[in-house]
């Protein structure tokens, strides 16, 4: 897939940067609001596609390796079972402990915070959605990319 | 370690009928002692180097080794051949299709809701 | 921490580990792998022992001390577990995973040597831990979507392993068919899964069989699951998927693959014997709905024997016709899985209400035949024995096609004169899985055909039948590939590798041990499997 | 009447999902068979999930204590079922390509059909 014209490239860098700070910004609210690691990750990685689109796959194959996307996702899987794993080791002594015991291993999340609407709570259950999302938004885009990278390889081989 | 072994050795019961390796095994010794015990007895009538070691295929000249072999096509062709009918209803049934796959099981689906009694 | 208390730990928190190992494992395999390739497999092989260390650990408490072990996700044991996702561990999943963790350790020693030569190494490990992890959570899990969610993960990593091999058009072919038929599969369980939740406001496989009621829309939701969990375990007309996956798969994915054709039909078990309890396996007179249901639940059997038949059927009859040597092992194993089925209908056809009279008082009495509980016994140890005599065969088959490079049994021939070892490990499978004496195979189809025959003979006798059958086909291929002379084009064939002669090593010793010793097995492993799957009481009152 | 209309609507999605798989030859239409079909199933999902008059299940919007609001289990449900789907989806659609690749064709009856 080759790039657009000169108007869809200003206007996808524009966009872009808007688009992935909503994604994250689902993805860091996903305990208070509806929405997660996955809907934000997907919103995220649209914005990636968007890119891919308007610059075409060759350009962005040449800035990103396909092989540290694979890292970066095994990264986030790693992270989530992880995590669940915490809650074996320091939690309650069950497995998926969303409140762990022993808060100093983590400092910044608490279990209950002031308010309803306050950031800092649900113990770790932000750092699953950090996890999920950046999952989803790396397999996401991978996808798409070996995808779109495929087909213009086709035609080069007629 | 008698009760182990004693454990080891039980029969299995099915009901009607019962199952046990290990007398199976001492049976099928004895078999072969017998089967051993007839052959002896021919054995000194064997001479080696004479005609009674090479094959004999109804007069005809024996072929070389690798010419001997049967393929695994060829094998069980009259069976085959036989139950032609019932392979070529197979074969039509295997079309290689994923379509049909599917129509198979909206079938087989299809005939559990009339044995259900909901359709 | 003593010995003592790590064994505990681990005991106690085995349920959620063995599914969360290979799991860490799988996306750990990349990260490894960028080390060097010796330390990745060693790794993969060292997950799976320790995931079958654990599983061994957990069977071997509950068999010995027929418990059913819960594990609540996310929470104490205490509480109220219903709304929470539950892993419910009783005798027959922990036989189940006994089976999984067999054919996983075989397969991953197998595919050192088996996928030395291939790109993309550390995509297979993490897809064959990915499938692993899905496996055993399908056996373990007490919760419907949680079963849904792990046959969709064991189905999309099966696929993507079947279409290993991308530069075969073929391979990618039956990678498409797996697919296309595992999700629709999946799909129609959801479909069931969405009616039970709207009727009975539980996801818990308990809680729903505790208050099902046999209802019209159960009725929907029992056929759904039904012909859905029987086409991803290949019942005849439904299995035209299974040659083609089995066929086109490397050997070593194939024996797990095995596993997870095993997990559907341990489903398709758990949602007749468990779930629908109350109306397929229950003796209680109390509860209404039994009397009413005992014509469905005969006509399920009976529905259930027919396909049984067929499957042994065609199975067989196909089989004798292949000349791929693996897909002609595929069909075979589509006959094995007719046995096992067998059993089921049998047990559910047997099922009679009848009036007796005790002291001048009429009553009416729900009762199984005494001999159906032979049948599912012998179908529920033929699970293991089919596991293991196919998973050899398959194996022996992986190892001919990676020294001769040749797939076509035309194209075979005298290969005995130079892999020894191959040849007495095919022989020992050819026995088995045609019940010849004195192999494992024998004992268990005993038992099917001893108590078919009490229902009728005629199912008996077609099932010796194909049982014989079976033993033309192997003899067929034992003659055309291992016997004869040595042809011109295989004159440099050399033994198989190590790793593959120690998968197949292990495989054949079980076979053995349980073949000269098949009451000690029967007695202290499949009695108390078969004896949880038919006591669905005692399902309900572990988790309520 | 106008209640039931989602159900209906479930088993038209499911039906028409397994007419396209049947009946078209296509693989890229099969392949859009079977998102029907899950959209179906998902729809269904949902629709178990409504209550009339039903606000979304979350805490902070409740303003009173009357307000009901719709089960989140079958949202769950709905989503992970959701996550799946595109995971298969991206499958399929990796091995037409790769088929394509081999055959030049999308014909389910032309693939797969060479002696080996």
């Amino acid at each position: 897939m080759s790039g657009m014209s000169r108007i869809v490239k200003t206007m996808a860098s524009i966009t872009f940067p808007l688009t992935m700070i909503y994604g994250l910004y689902i993805i860091a609210h996903g305990h208070l609001t509806s929405g997660g690691g996955f809907q934000g990750g997907a919103v995220v990685a649209s914005s990636c596609a968007l890119i891919l689109v308007a610059y075409g796959s060759v350009w962005t194959m040449g800035k990103i390796k396909e092989k540290s996307l694979s890292v970066f996702e095994s990264l986030g899987a790693i992270g989530f079972i992880g995590l669940a794993f915490f809650g074996l080791i320091f939690g309650a002594n069950y497995f998926f402990n969303n409140f762990l015991l022993k808060q100093d291993i983590i400092p910044f999340f608490n279990a209950v915070g002031t308010g309803a609407s306050n950031i800092n709570t649900a113990g770790i259950i932000p750092l699953m959605n950090f996890a999920v999302g950046l999952k989803v938004i790396v397999g996401l885009f991978t996808i798409v990319l070996v995808m779109a990278y495929a087909t213009t390889k086709l035609k080069g081989e007629k | 370690m008698m009760e182990q072994i004693s454990q080891l050795v039980e029969t299995l019961k099915t009901g009607t009928g019962l199952w046990n390796p290990l007398i199976w095994i001492v049976a099928i010794v004895i078999a072969f002692l017998i089967v051993y015990i007839i052959r002896s007895f021919g054995n000194k009538d064997y001479k080696k180097g004479t005609e009674q070691t090479k094959a004999f295929l109804s007069g005809n000249p024996e072929y070389e080794k690798e010419k001997m072999h049967i393929k695994s096509s060829n094998i069980y062709w009259g069976f085959l051949e036989s139950l032609k009918w019932a392979y070529n209803a197979l074969d039509k049934m295997h079309t290689g299709n994923v379509s049909d796959y599917v129509l198979w099981f909206v079938v087989i689906m299809g005939v559990f809701f009339i044995i259900m009694g909901v359709l | 921490m003593s010995i003592e208390e790590l064994f505990n730990f681990l005991l106690d928190h085995s349920p959620a580990l063995i599914v969360a190992i290979p799991l860490l494992g799988a996306f750990l395999t990349p990260l490894v792998g960028k080390i060097n390739d010796k330390v990745r497999n060693a790794f993969a092989i060292l997950v799976v022992a320790f995931t079958s260390f654990l599983v061994f650990l957990l069977a071997n408490d509950i068999l010995t001390n027929n418990t059913i072990r819960t594990y609540v996700f996310g929470a104490e044991n205490a509480g109220s577990p219903i709304v929470r996702i539950l892993f419910e561990v009783d005798g027959f999943s922990a036989y189940m995973a006994i089976i999984a963790s067999i054919l996983a350790i075989a397969g991953v020693i197998y595919a050192w040597s088996h996928m030395k030569e291939h790109t993309g190494q550390d995509k297979f490990y993490t897809l064959v831990l990915l499938m692993i992890a899905g496996m055993f959570g399908m056996i373990l899990t007490g919760d419907m979507f949680n079963f849904f969610v792990f046959l969709e993960i064991t189905s999309i990593a099966a696929c993507a392993l079947i279409a290993f091999y991308t530069n075969k058009g073929k391979a990618v072919d039956a990678g498409f068919k797996y697919i296309v038929i595992s999700s629709i599969g999946a799909l129609f369980i959801l479909f069931a899964i969405g009616i039970l939740y709207s009727q009975y406001n539980a996801l818990n496989m308990a809680v729903i069989a505790d208050s099902i009621t046999f209802s019209f829309l159960d009725k929907i939701a029992l056929v759904l699951l039904i012909s859905g969990l029987a086409m991803k375990a290949g019942i005849v007309p439904m299995h035209m998927w299974l040659p083609d996956a089995y066929g086109r798969a490397p050997a070593s994915v194939t024996v797990i693959l095995i596993g997870a054709t095993q997990a559907s039909l341990y489903g398709l078990f758990r949602m007749v014997f468990s779930v629908y309890g109350n109306v397929f396996s229950s003796i209680d007179v109390t509860k209404d709905t039994v009397i009413n249901t005992i014509n469905s639940v005969n006509s399920v059997g009976w529905m259930l024997i027919i396909l049984a038949i067929l499957t042994m059927l065609i199975g067989a009859l196909m089989a004798l016709k292949q000349s791929n040597l693996k897909r002609l092992i595929a069909f075979a194993a589509l006959a094995e899985v007719g046995y096992m089925l067998l059993g089921v209908g049998v047990r559910l056809a047997s099922k009679v209400s009848q009036d007796i009279t005790i002291a001048g008082e009429t009553t009416t009495q729900v009762a199984f035949q005494g001999y159906s509980a032979t049948a599912l016994t012998g179908s529920v140890f033929h699970i293991m024995n089919d596991a293991l005599d196919i998973g050899l065969l398959f194996l022996v088959a992986g190892a001919i096609y990676l020294v001769t490079k040749e797939t076509s049994l035309n194209k075979l021939g005298g290969l005995a004169r130079n892999m020894k070892y191959t040849t007495v490990f095919f022989l020992i499978g050819l026995f088995a899985v045609s019940g010849m004496p004195p192999m494992n195979g024998f004992a268990s189809k005993l038992m099917i055909y001893q108590s078919t025959f009490q229902l009728n003979p005629i199912i008996a006798i077609v099932a010796i039948l194909c049982s014989i059958l079976l033993l033309a086909v192997f003899v067929k291929v034992f003659h055309s590939a291992f016997l004869g002379p040595k042809l011109p084009s295989l004159k440099d064939v050399k033994e198989a590798p190590k790793s593959l002669l120690i998968a197949m090593g292990i495989i054949a010793c079980i076979i053995i041990f349980i073949g000269l010793f098949p009451n000690l097995f029967v007695e202290n492993i499949v009695t108390p499997a078969a004896n949880a799957i038919m006591d669905s009481a005692k399902y309900i009152t572990a988790v309520i | 009447m106008l209640f039931n209309l989602p159900y209906i609507a479930v088993v038209a999605l499911i039906l028409i999902g397994l007419a396209a798989v049947i009946f078209k030859r296509n693989l890229i239409k099969i392949v859009i068979g079977i998102t029907l079909i899950e959209s179906g199933v998902n729809l269904f999902l949902i629709t178990l999930a409504y209550r009339g008059g039903s606000t979304a299940p979350i805490y902070t919007a409740t303003t009173t204590e009357e307000t009901i609001m719709s089960l989140p289990v079958p949202h769950a449900l709905t989503l992970t079922s959701i996550v799946i789907g595109v995971a298969v989806l991206a499958l399929m659609l990796t091995l037409v390509v790769h088929i394509y690749r081999h055959y030049g064709t999308l014909d389910a009856r032309k693939i797969g059909r060479e002696e080996e």
